[in-house]
């Protein structure tokens, strides 16, 4: 980045160029750096759940773990490899259109999209089942609380009952799902908007806006779409995978 | 800031590395590690696969020093959370009202 | 001593950005920072008053040891209700949102911020927060204390805390994206020639300021929000009958809230270096110095929040450790005090408005520090903390502190902001009024506190009526004080007299174009050849003492 | 209710000075650097002030010596306040062994004390003077604070956990007793007094007011009353639940494999979340008494189980007096006949 200008370029005339800048150089850098700084009040966002989730995971371990081997691993980890998945396709995209490969910019950009729907709808499949074993926390939905089966002792295994390990209570269950909803959700919305951007640079992209001088919105929203991947990097081993071999061990 | 045009080639390695990494982390959930390795390990998977989309997909391997202040700052700001406040909770027991 | 060298004034326009374009819908659809600016300066001055009311009526009923005026349930909400609009929708935006807004892409040499649009977004999203708290208020209000604290806001709360915190989670995205749009554009911005060295020490504040937006109020968003779906959907983060555990509420909501104070501060100690160097004609003592301290506030500002909660059942031990560290951040804020005094040697003082203020500022923020000293001494803490003596304390920073440079920031750059000048025996009348009113309402409540009175009571006992008479005198005389700038300064729009580019004769940026600006700032980018407060040439620069060879080069 | 100096409280624990010495070091600091920055300033502002509208002063460099010395003096003040500070801090939060155990219970908006010889007291607190107390606090709804201005000491008091506070006080005397954390509507209304006696006055008072259950007795009813008695044993000596005698503060095996120090914490929790801690040995087969036990009974039966650890002949606490601790009176608890 240029500490200072030594020298006033004039207007390249881009007809993408804002008026307040000189250049697109200093277009581009403010919007990729605008993109960074709020991904990072993004991180702290998130960072108070974690850190809920953390102390109460080290509150409840017991719990935490019989409400994590209650979750899908199978869809847990089918949906990160679709959003691993996707942000290949969205660096692809970014590739594409800084090259001017009109078409993989095109292709790469819709398939994101697609991506985005399937993980939403494999994560709205998940929350569905929840529903099913009445695990929704608290009254989110008024009239359907939390009263999951649990499993007794000695039972035959019953996926949609809850198996409790020693030291585990239902309530504390509850306060997992709880955090799980949240930052599930949280992350969700987050797909969603970044599947509403995305859709919106398809559009333009169509209509030609960007090529290999004129691409700073699809890469910031790169930016933005890899760091909701991220999120769920940690979120998936978090929610879903620690206590694991407690279900098996014992 | 002059802009890096990743290549392809490496972008696809990098989406190995992480669909890689996922299986990792999901087989060693399943087995039984000593003490909290469990944890350890899920979390360094994690941090690791973090890392790679960062670097690689986020550009910052190619970018400029602020972009890397910008980084390491959130994580310092995100390490003074958990640290300031688990200073408070490991430390509770060391005097009982009792 | 040599004689002031008058810059060439630009050439006068009768076009500016006031009169570009006409209309409500100019004003509302606008993209220009100092339309923004003003649009933020009548929001946040409607609520300063809505506020002022509010504090007003907390102390009328103190006045006497009954609770005799307002009902407990009443004076309850007014407190809250006090804190709530005079911390987010007033401190908090106030110099950044009125005074950054409008100032920081014209001290730099810009032509807007780096994203007008998102700019314009930040004050509807205010106005957003705002029309929700408002509704909260009217609707029945709220009586939770601005802390919220669980698991009283979340469970046994009767009043409308969920519409309060909505109304506060959407105001913080309107903090969120200033801050963004400062930091951006310092960076990608600056004309050529503005090296960092040469930024205004008012910019250097404005970038920490910045950093706290960006770093602090998204953890008081999920916080609130939290809270928010504890208390609608019973599901149990904070509320220990749920599982949760209350004092998690005070570490995250203290983790914002306690450097939403250098949020506050940090604006009106920029302010105040501008005020102190520009008025004594002085480049600033150890500009270095004043500069990386306000970063180290905004930096070590995250490290000391758990002071708030020495007896809260938090650890003994990290008790001490944010002890130690709030002892730490006063040191950055006592090298600010000791460079201002120090400009002031051998310089060339005016008494004019703002400058009052700038020095007001430093004898009050002073008090205002030295006695947070007291609230970071644990055993004394002990003592004091949820007594009248932190109220004492927190109001010589907001109001003495943060307050004070918002009014000499505000008469300091009203020319270039209207094209007019205040009337300047009452600006330096209401200094006055405003400095002794606001001694007389909060020197009596430090006494107070020590002697025990705890805050938020509505009544409390017969000894401690004298401070409280005391106190309610001086905030009748502090609330005249604030009314006579309002009037006069609205008067002076239209009937002051017309200010010229550099009525004050400064070398900064912002004094190098007409006034009131035209819509781009400048007619032509600025190139920087100077150094900030640069008055005469640096070859004249002596170096004081017998400190020879050590000084560093301004 | 002032001290013979002005505008500090009334001193009346052994803490009260120590906390007041800190006040005046720190009181004389600010008022040093403060006139010291206002008489610099008003000087400087008389002395420098602008003659000539034109004139323009020679700029002054700055100067590293000068910025280290008021960087580094500052730093150093800083640093003996916090020590100080801490060091008493350290005191006032360190419960001493052997004091006077009274329960406290906050409710929205009145103070609940139960004292470990029966006494129960509304917004009131009798003491003896030259005696250590120990408050073990909870509250039932939000969180308070019992704040004694005239001892310097205040302590949350959270619903969920114990907290406590001590205090040793000098002086018989009327007190105030405050809550200093905003806890809803009544919260300036939550106030009462703490009654410090001489010794002999504060056992007439313990033996005029006596009659009431110790908070161990009762809590041995309830004990009885839920049924704990089938598994703990009637006496605590365990069964198809662990031992409860002796159990007060011992570290104890967990079925994890971890041990626990058995405090009140502890207790507290077992008994409303009883899987949580599960004892080595022992299956998950107790059920909470969440909502069952409200927080005054969870403090006696607290109470019980602390008793039991007496095997051997009991030490003479002072805090029980023969008249209560050797018959233990069964009836029911009459009306509470504090104010």
């Amino acid at each position: 980045m240029a500490e200072s200008y030594t020298t006033t370029k004039h207007a390249e005339g881009h007809p993408a160029l804002q008026h307040h800048f000189e250049n697109m150089e200093q277009q581009r850098e403010a919007g990729t750096l605008g993109m960074w700084v709020f991904l990072v009040t993004e991180i702290m966002f998130f960072g108070g759940m974690f850190l809920a989730y953390t102390l109460y995971r080290s509150k409840y371990p017991a719990a935490f773990a019989s409400a994590s081997n209650h979750l899908d691993i199978t869809l847990g980890a089918a949906n990160t490899g679709v959003l691993i998945l996707s942000s290949f396709t969205m660096a692809l995209a970014v590739y594409g259109t800084q090259v001017g490969k009109r078409k993989l910019q095109l292709f790469c950009l819709a398939l994101t999209i697609v991506l985005g729907l399937t993980f939403l709808g494999i994560k709205a499949v998940e929350y569905k089942d929840k529903y099913v074993d009445s695990l929704i926390p608290g009254t989110l939905i008024p009239g359907h609380p939390f009263s999951p089966a649990v499993q007794v002792p000695g039972e035959s295994f019953d996926e949609h009952k809850l198996h409790l390990l020693p030291g585990a209570t239902v309530k504390n269950v509850e306060m997992f799902y709880w955090i799980y909803f949240a930052m599930t959700g949280m992350h969700a919305v987050h797909m969603i908007i970044g599947v509403g951007l995305l859709s919106f640079l398809l559009f333009f992209s169509v209509k030609r806006r960007y090529g290999p001088e004129y691409h700073n919105p699809i890469e910031v929203t790169g930016l933005y779409w890899h760091f909701v991947d991220i999120v769920w990097i940690f979120l998936f081993p978090l929610l879903y995978l620690l206590g694991r071999h407690l279900e098996h061990g014992g | 800031m002059s802009e890096h045009i990743v290549p392809v080639k490496v972008y696809l390695a990098i989406f190995v590395a992480l669909l890689l990494g996922t299986a990792l982390t999901v087989v060693a959930a399943f087995h039984d590690f000593p003490w909290q390795f469990n944890t350890v390990i899920a979390l360094t998977i994690a941090s690791f696969k973090a890392t790679l989309v960062v670097l690689y997909f986020m550009h910052v391997r190619y970018s400029n020093r602020l972009v890397w202040v910008i980084v390491i700052a959130a994580l310092f700001w995100m390490g003074i959370l958990f640290a300031l406040t688990f200073s408070d909770y490991f430390t509770r027991d060391w005097i009982s009202i009792g | 001593m040599r004689a002031i060298e008058t810059f060439e004034p630009p050439a006068p326009s009768k076009v500016n950005y006031l009169n570009a374009e006409y209309g409500l819908k100019s004003w509302l659809l606008t993209r220009d920072h100092k339309r923004i600016a003003l649009l933020y300066l009548g929001s946040i001055t409607f609520f300063f008053f809505i506020g002022g009311i509010y504090a007003m009526m907390i102390r009328l009923e103190l006045l006497t040891p009954e609770g005799d005026l307002l009902q407990s349930t009443t004076y309850n909400k007014v407190f809250t209700q006090h804190g709530i609009i005079m911390i987010f929708f007033f401190l908090i935006p106030s110099i950044p949102a009125t005074l950054g807004n409008f100032l920081v892409p014209m001290m730099i040499g810009a032509k807007d911020l780096a994203f007008p649009r998102i700019n314009l977004l930040s004050w509807y999203i205010y106005i957003a927060g705002a029309l929700v708290t408002i509704y909260a208020l009217l609707a029945g209000g709220v009586d939770t204390g601005w802390t919220f604290y669980a698991p009283f806001s979340t469970t046994f709360s009767n009043s409308y805390v969920v519409a309060t915190g909505l109304g506060i989670f959407i105001n913080g995205f309107s903090s969120i994206l200033t801050g963004l749009n400062f930091i951006v554009t310092i960076h990608t911005m600056r004309a050529p020639g503005m090296t960092w060295f040469r930024l205004p020490l008012f910019i250097w504040a404005m970038y920490a300021t910045s950093l706290i937006f960006v770093l602090g109020t998204p953890v008081i968003a999920i916080t609130i929000l939290l809270m928010a779906f504890e208390r609608l959907a019973h599901v149990g983060i904070f509320d220990p009958a749920l599982g949760g555990d209350p004092v998690l509420f005070q570490h995250l909501f203290w983790f914002y809230s306690h450097p939403a104070v250098y949020i506050m501060v940090l604006p009106s100690m920029g302010v105040v270096s501008e005020l102190i160097a520009n008025f004594s004609r002085k480049n600033i003592f150890g500009y270095k110095f004043v500069a990386f301290s306000s970063l180290a506030i905004a930096v070590f500002g995250f490290l000391v929040w758990g002071h708030h909660m020495f007896v809260s059942s938090q650890s003994v031990y990290a008790g001490m450790i944010f002890s130690f560290l709030s002892f730490a951040v006063a040191i950055p804020s006592a090298i600010k005090v000791f460079n201002w005094t120090a400009t002031l040697y051998k310089s060339s003082i005016s008494y004019d408005t703002p400058m009052l203020y700038g020095l007001g500022f430093i004898c009050l923020f002073t008090i205002g520090g030295m006695t947070g000293l007291f609230l970071a001494a644990l055993a004394v803490d002990v003592h004091l903390t949820d007594t009248y003596f932190v109220v004492a304390h927190f109001h010589y920073i907001m109001v003495g502190g943060a307050l004070m440079g918002y009014l000499g920031g505000l008469h300091y750059w009203w020319p270039k902001i209207t094209g007019r000048m205040y009337p300047e025996a009452w600006g330096r009348f209401a200094a006055l009024i405003v400095f002794v009113g606001f001694n007389l309402t909060f020197m009596p409540q430090f006494v107070a506190g020590y002697m025990g009175m705890p805050r938020r009571y509505h009544a409390y006992p017969p000894e401690f009526q004298v401070f409280n008479v005391l106190s309610t005198a001086g905030a009748s005389i502090l609330g005249f004080g604030m009314l006579i700038p309002a009037i006069y300064l609205v008067w002076s729009m239209r009937y002051g007299k017309r200010a010229d580019a550099n009525p004050w004769n400064l070398p900064g940026l912002e004094w190098r174009t007409q006034s009131p600006p035209p819509t781009e700032n400048f007619e032509t980018t600025p190139v920087v050849t100077w150094e900030a407060y640069e008055f005469a040439p640096p070859e004249e620069i002596e170096v004081i003492g017998r400190l020879r060879g050590e000084f560093e080069n301004v | 209710m002032q001290s013979w100096i002005p505008f500090i409280p009334e001193s009346a624990s052994t803490m009260s000075w120590k906390v007041d010495a800190l006040y005046f070091y720190l009181s004389g600091v600010t008022v040093f650097f403060t006139l010291l920055i206002s008489i610099i300033l008003v000087f400087f502002v008389i002395r420098y002030r602008r003659r000539t509208p034109y004139e323009i002063p020679r700029p002054i460099a700055g100067s590293h010596k000068l910025e280290t010395l008021w960087t580094v003096i500052p730093f150093v003040i800083a640093m003996t306040m916090f020590a100080w500070g801490a060091r008493v801090y350290f005191e006032q939060y360190s419960p001493p062994e052997n004091a006077i155990e009274i329960y406290v219970v906050g409710k929205q908006w009145m103070w609940k004390i139960q004292h470990s010889t029966g006494q129960r007291e509304i917004n009131e607190l009798h003491i003896p003077v030259g005696r250590k107390v120990k408050l073990i606090m909870t509250s039932e709804d939000v969180i308070h604070d019992f704040f004694v201005p005239a001892f310097r000491m205040k302590a949350d008091v959270v619903p969920g956990i114990y907290t406590s506070e001590w205090f040793e006080a000098t002086k018989p005397g009327t007190y105030h007793l405050f809550c200093a954390e905003y806890c809803g509507m009544n919260h300036s209304g939550m106030i009462g007094s703490v009654i410090v006696m001489e010794p002999r006055e504060f056992d007439n008072w313990l033996s005029g007011n006596a009659g009431n259950q110790t908070p161990a007795v009762a809590g041995q009813q309830l004990y009885q009353s839920l049924g704990c008695v089938s598994c703990h044993g009637a006496n605590g000596e365990g069964g198809r639940g662990p031992t409860l005698a002796g159990l007060f503060g011992r570290q104890t095996l967990l079925s994890t494999g971890q041990t626990v120090r058995a405090d009140e914490a502890y207790i507290r929790e077992s008994i409303i979340n009883p899987q949580a801690k599960l004892v080595a040995g022992f299956g998950p087969i107790m059920p909470t008494f969440q909502g069952q036990v409200s927080e005054d009974q969870l403090v006696q039966l607290l109470a019980f189980i602390k008793s039991l650890q007496i095997v051997s002949p009991q030490p003479a606490t002072p805090g029980q007096s023969p008249a209560t601790t050797t018959t233990a009176p069964t009836r029911a608890t009459p009306a509470p006949n504090a104010k």
